[in-house]
């Protein structure tokens, strides 16, 4: 090796350990940060190791430079505006789209190499097999996390879109799949190999993504991003270069148990997401309510104000409703308000509460909601017998004492204990079901009393009504 | 098989070993922010973009590999960006300074 | 440097990040076991030796090897054999068989 | 890479693997078997490969070859009757020995690589400086880890040796390693630097570890452990051999992650602990005992034997003591007959109870309690509230409360809340104090009463005392 090859090596092995340590520091909330950036910086120093090689190589054109250059330049100056700039809450469908890009530009480099080498010849097994894989995983993401992205903005329906002959199709994509991969790898190099290759995996993306629920996305996003990873490491192996290879097997294999542990934290498994048909309801439309059964109460803003007004420990139990009314305002008002009358507020944090992981602390955290008043779940479920009134905002399955029976949709998911509390209020429009699709009897519980209410104009009621009962 | 390909091969392996053990349990909470951290990571992609772009000589390649570095370079630069962003929510001091105060009033 | 150094260092380097990511927070009561365990693994020091078994030709060089062999031997078959003992005690089912008999008779 | 050289390399990656996955399965009882059988699989693959090499290369004289099937053969033998027969309270110093003779085979291969490069020129850096780590650090674990055996297994005395003059040998040591050092890496070899290297790197393995106490000697075993695997690994460097490099990378990190666990379990810092002088008293000598001090309650076996016969819920709190009076066989037959007659018997295991990590549970394993009666802290604190009679053999500063109050010895460690319980028996021989040689105010606690008695004597005349109670 070169000497400045040497060093190029070297450095490339420091960067890729600050990306180990970086996704170890990511581990826990206090070091996560510092840990981002300790990755960025490894990234950082093998960008301008590539360039120097660049710049020793000396082989590019004046028009490979610039169009470089300037690719570059608009990419970065792309993703940081899109990344500044976006809403806390799209930020799962910005991370998709990055998913997709990185896909993408796998699946050029791979068609880059094989085009190069097209003329006609046998290719080696070492480069034709990387190639493929390249090519075929980079496209699948790319297509793939698109739709993931629309499904996720709500631009595409979050139903599991299916339709009749979708198996039939699939089957004959797959086959298709397979031709150009023999094509490829068994036969003299030729354009229209690669071009049905890349053609065939698109479409499977689409095929794989589109008849999974929007609710399921996360973990399908979690997945393809393990994809993209390998797909880079691919890339590495037919361009040669190994810090492509140690981060995108890496992000691989990283990806890969994060993917298993999102579908258990949702009681999930992988196979039975990516199979589909699940999550159909987001319960967006309150109109397939069934009837209100006779044994539940109804109450009213005035009433849960007085109810908190005269508690002394309030537990709020946020869910995918709240996240659906933008809400979360209007709940740290209505803590903040209750705080300043010496109130006890905090916020049971289920982990799968939401549609995304973590997505009740991110809604919480954007209005500025202590990290210590959210409680997990452990801690949240040894609070809720000394908790006067819990205020469930558009939890449902969370909630749902359904889990602990056998033979129910959530069973075995651990929930948060709200029926331990002395009184339950749960903001709801309807009694119409959550994600699982089944009804909760959590609100027919002697203590619980449902308001009706879309969770924004609720809050807003129920905090005029507090402020009354509270200054009096 | 070539000297180059399995020191190619042993990294990849070693690398794989390194990811599934730097993913340990989790919480729920980091799940989005750690996927976009790595999604970050994989915006190394990038580098192969920057090499390629050096190799083009004709309209198609140019065109491959500007597209290559456009996409890596947004994600890498946004993938770094948003996950900052994410993690920004829980390295937070308490913003609410009327949060801890003291009871009574009521 | 040589491409096979670099190749070297390089899985080095990934098996080092590879050690530190693989222990993670472990029970106390494994602590014996578990450096016992990996006390086993650094017995691979017997493939190094017999490997310059091999290339001995004269007395000194005989012995060193000899010494060598015996010693890695050692740490490779008994570290094995000795983790495995200490672990049966982690696997073995209620031998008290009287153990979970029901209150009464006293 | 010829045929078999490649399968070889491929073969040698998977007992990597296997190693890795191996000890990851280490991590919780359950797999923790079967994890090291996997790595011992990855062992034999990584020999059997090596043979193939070895026969392929045909470069071995016939003495080469016998010599070195009869130390293979000769080595296996030894080690497993050793591992086999070794009682189960001697596998520490077991343990150090394998480590002793790993860094010895690493340090021999050093040598005989530096002797055979050894024609008056001057050495590659490449090869002269993992030559040197090797030799040096497997010649220091080898002594030091000697010294730690006999230490462990008593045949040297598990006190901090000190003498006059420590501090200056140390110095002269460590500038006769460096001058060795330097010689070998910047001039012509030279067998006699290789000599001098060698004996200094021993005796500066002697020196490291006489001073440091006999209880905290199985953390710097650890520590020993992980400079083996790094001495292995720079072994792999001179031979240019990747399993070795893999493997002893692999226990050097894994082995410093776990040391720093080990100190931190013990509430101590690896540096301190190298620092010695600590843990001098392993209190065998019950003659430097204080004066009973007067508002210590004594009682009898006769009186324990009725407490324990009336008892509901008894928990029993091991400590070194009972190790050190063998009297675990005691132990499980009271445990057994008090349960035989429906009481609830527990064991309170602290993490550091004894003198090595585990000591208790191997201990009571031999005795074979059932692995869920053995209590870890957190959850044997929580049961002390219910616990009528706490019986504490033997253990001392696990107990001590002094640990919850700033500027003692052990503040901070978190120990066993045994005070929560409704009456406490406390057997030891005398009022004497333990590893860390501060005095127990729980002794003095109005629910305690002593009773002064070698732990298997005492608890033999408490097995009579309870037997009578319960059979009336
Ligand atoms: N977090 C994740 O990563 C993730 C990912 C995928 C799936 N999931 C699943 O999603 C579920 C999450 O449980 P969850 O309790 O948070 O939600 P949920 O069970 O889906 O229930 C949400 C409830 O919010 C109500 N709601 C909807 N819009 C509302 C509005 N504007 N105002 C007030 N209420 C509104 C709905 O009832 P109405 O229609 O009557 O108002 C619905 O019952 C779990 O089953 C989990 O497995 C989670
Ligand atoms: N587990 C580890 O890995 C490890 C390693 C190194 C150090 N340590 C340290 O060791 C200590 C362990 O605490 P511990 O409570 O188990 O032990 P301890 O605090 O050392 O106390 C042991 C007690 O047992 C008594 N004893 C000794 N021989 C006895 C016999 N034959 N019969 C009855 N009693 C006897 C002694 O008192 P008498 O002389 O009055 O009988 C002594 O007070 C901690 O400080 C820990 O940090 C632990």
């Amino acid at each position: 090796m070169t000497p400045l090859m040497s060093i190029v090596s070297l450095v490339y092995l420091v960067s890729a350990a600050c990306y180990v340590v970086g996704l170890h520091m990511m581990r826990t909330p206090k070091t996560a940060r510092n840990g981002n950036r300790l990755s960025a910086v490894g990234m950082v120093l093998a960008v301008i190791m590539t360039f120097l090689v660049a710049i020793n190589k000396n082989s590019a054109t004046l028009t490979g430079w610039l169009l470089m250059l300037v690719g570059v330049v608009l990419g970065v100056g792309y993703g940081v505006i899109k990344a500044r700039t976006v809403k806390m809450t799209d930020m799962p469908q910005l991370v998709s789209l990055f998913n997709a890009v990185g896909g993408g530009a796998a699946a050029a480099i791979g068609m880059f190499d094989y085009l190069s080498a097209t003329n006609g010849s046998y290719l080696q097994y070492s480069f034709s097999i990387p190639v493929v894989l390249d090519l075929i995983i980079g496209a699948v993401t790319f297509s793939g996390s698109l739709i993931a992205t629309g499904k996720l903005a709500g631009k595409i329906s979050g139903k599991p879109i299916s339709f009749p002959g979708a198996k039939l199709l699939n089957a004959i994509i797959v086959l298709v799949m397979v031709a150009a991969v023999v094509l490829m790898i068994g036969f003299r190099t030729n354009s229209w190999s690669l071009v049905l290759a890349l053609v065939a995996s698109l479409v499977f993306g689409i095929l794989m993504t589109i008849p999974i629920g929007g609710a399921d996305m996360p973990v399908v996003v979690s997945l393809l991003n393990a994809f993209t990873g390998l797909a880079v490491a691919m890339a590495g192996f037919v361009i040669d270069n190994q810090v492509l290879i140690i981060a995108g097997a890496l992000v691989g294999a990283a990806g890969t148990i994060l993917t298993l542990q999102m579908a258990a934290a949702m009681n999930r498994s992988v196979a039975n997401i990516i199979a589909g048909g699940f999550g159909t309801g987001d319960s967006g439309d309150s109109s397939v309510a069934d009837d209100v059964p006779v044994n539940v109460k109804e109450t009213s803003a005035d009433d849960i104000g007085v109810q908190l007004a005269y508690a002394n420990n309030v537990m709020i139990v946020p869910g995918y409703g709240l996240a659906a009314a933008q809400a979360q305002h209007e709940v740290a008002e209505l803590a903040t308000l209750l705080i300043e009358h010496g109130i006890n507020v905090n916020y049971a944090i289920h982990p799968v509460a939401g549609r995304m992981p973590g997505h009740m602390n991110v809604l919480l955290a954007e209005v500025n909601v202590p990290y210590d008043e959210m409680k997990q779940l452990e801690e949240a479920n040894s609070m809720f017998e000394n908790t006067d009134v819990s205020l469930v905002i558009g939890a449902n399955d969370v909630t749902n004492p359904a889990a602990r029976k056998k033979g129910t949709a959530i069973t075995g998911m651990p929930i948060l204990d709200v029926d331990k509390s002395k009184s339950i209020v749960v903001i709801k429009r309807s009694m119409s079901t959550g994600y699982a699709g089944i009804q909760n009897e959590l609100f027919s519980d002697d203590k619980a009393s449902m308001f009706f209410a879309d969770a924004k104009k609720g809050l807003q009621e129920i905090i005029a009504s507090s402020k009354e009962y509270l200054d009096q | 098989m070539s000297q180059d390909l399995y020191t190619n091969i042993a990294i990849f392996v070693l690398s794989l070993l390194v990811g599934f053990e730097v993913i340990s349990k989790i919480p729920a909470t980091l799940h989005t922010p750690m996927m976009s951290g790595a999604n970050a990571i994989h915006g190394v992609v990038v580098v192969g973009a920057i090499l390629i772009a050096l190799e083009a000589q004709s309209l198609l390649f140019y065109v491959i590999a500007f597209c290559a570095a456009v996409l890596g370079a947004i994600n890498v630069a946004g993938g770094y960006v948003v996950t900052d962003r994410m993690l920004t929510m829980f390295s937070k001091p308490k913003a609410q300074n009327n949060a801890d105060n003291d009871k009574g009033g009521k």
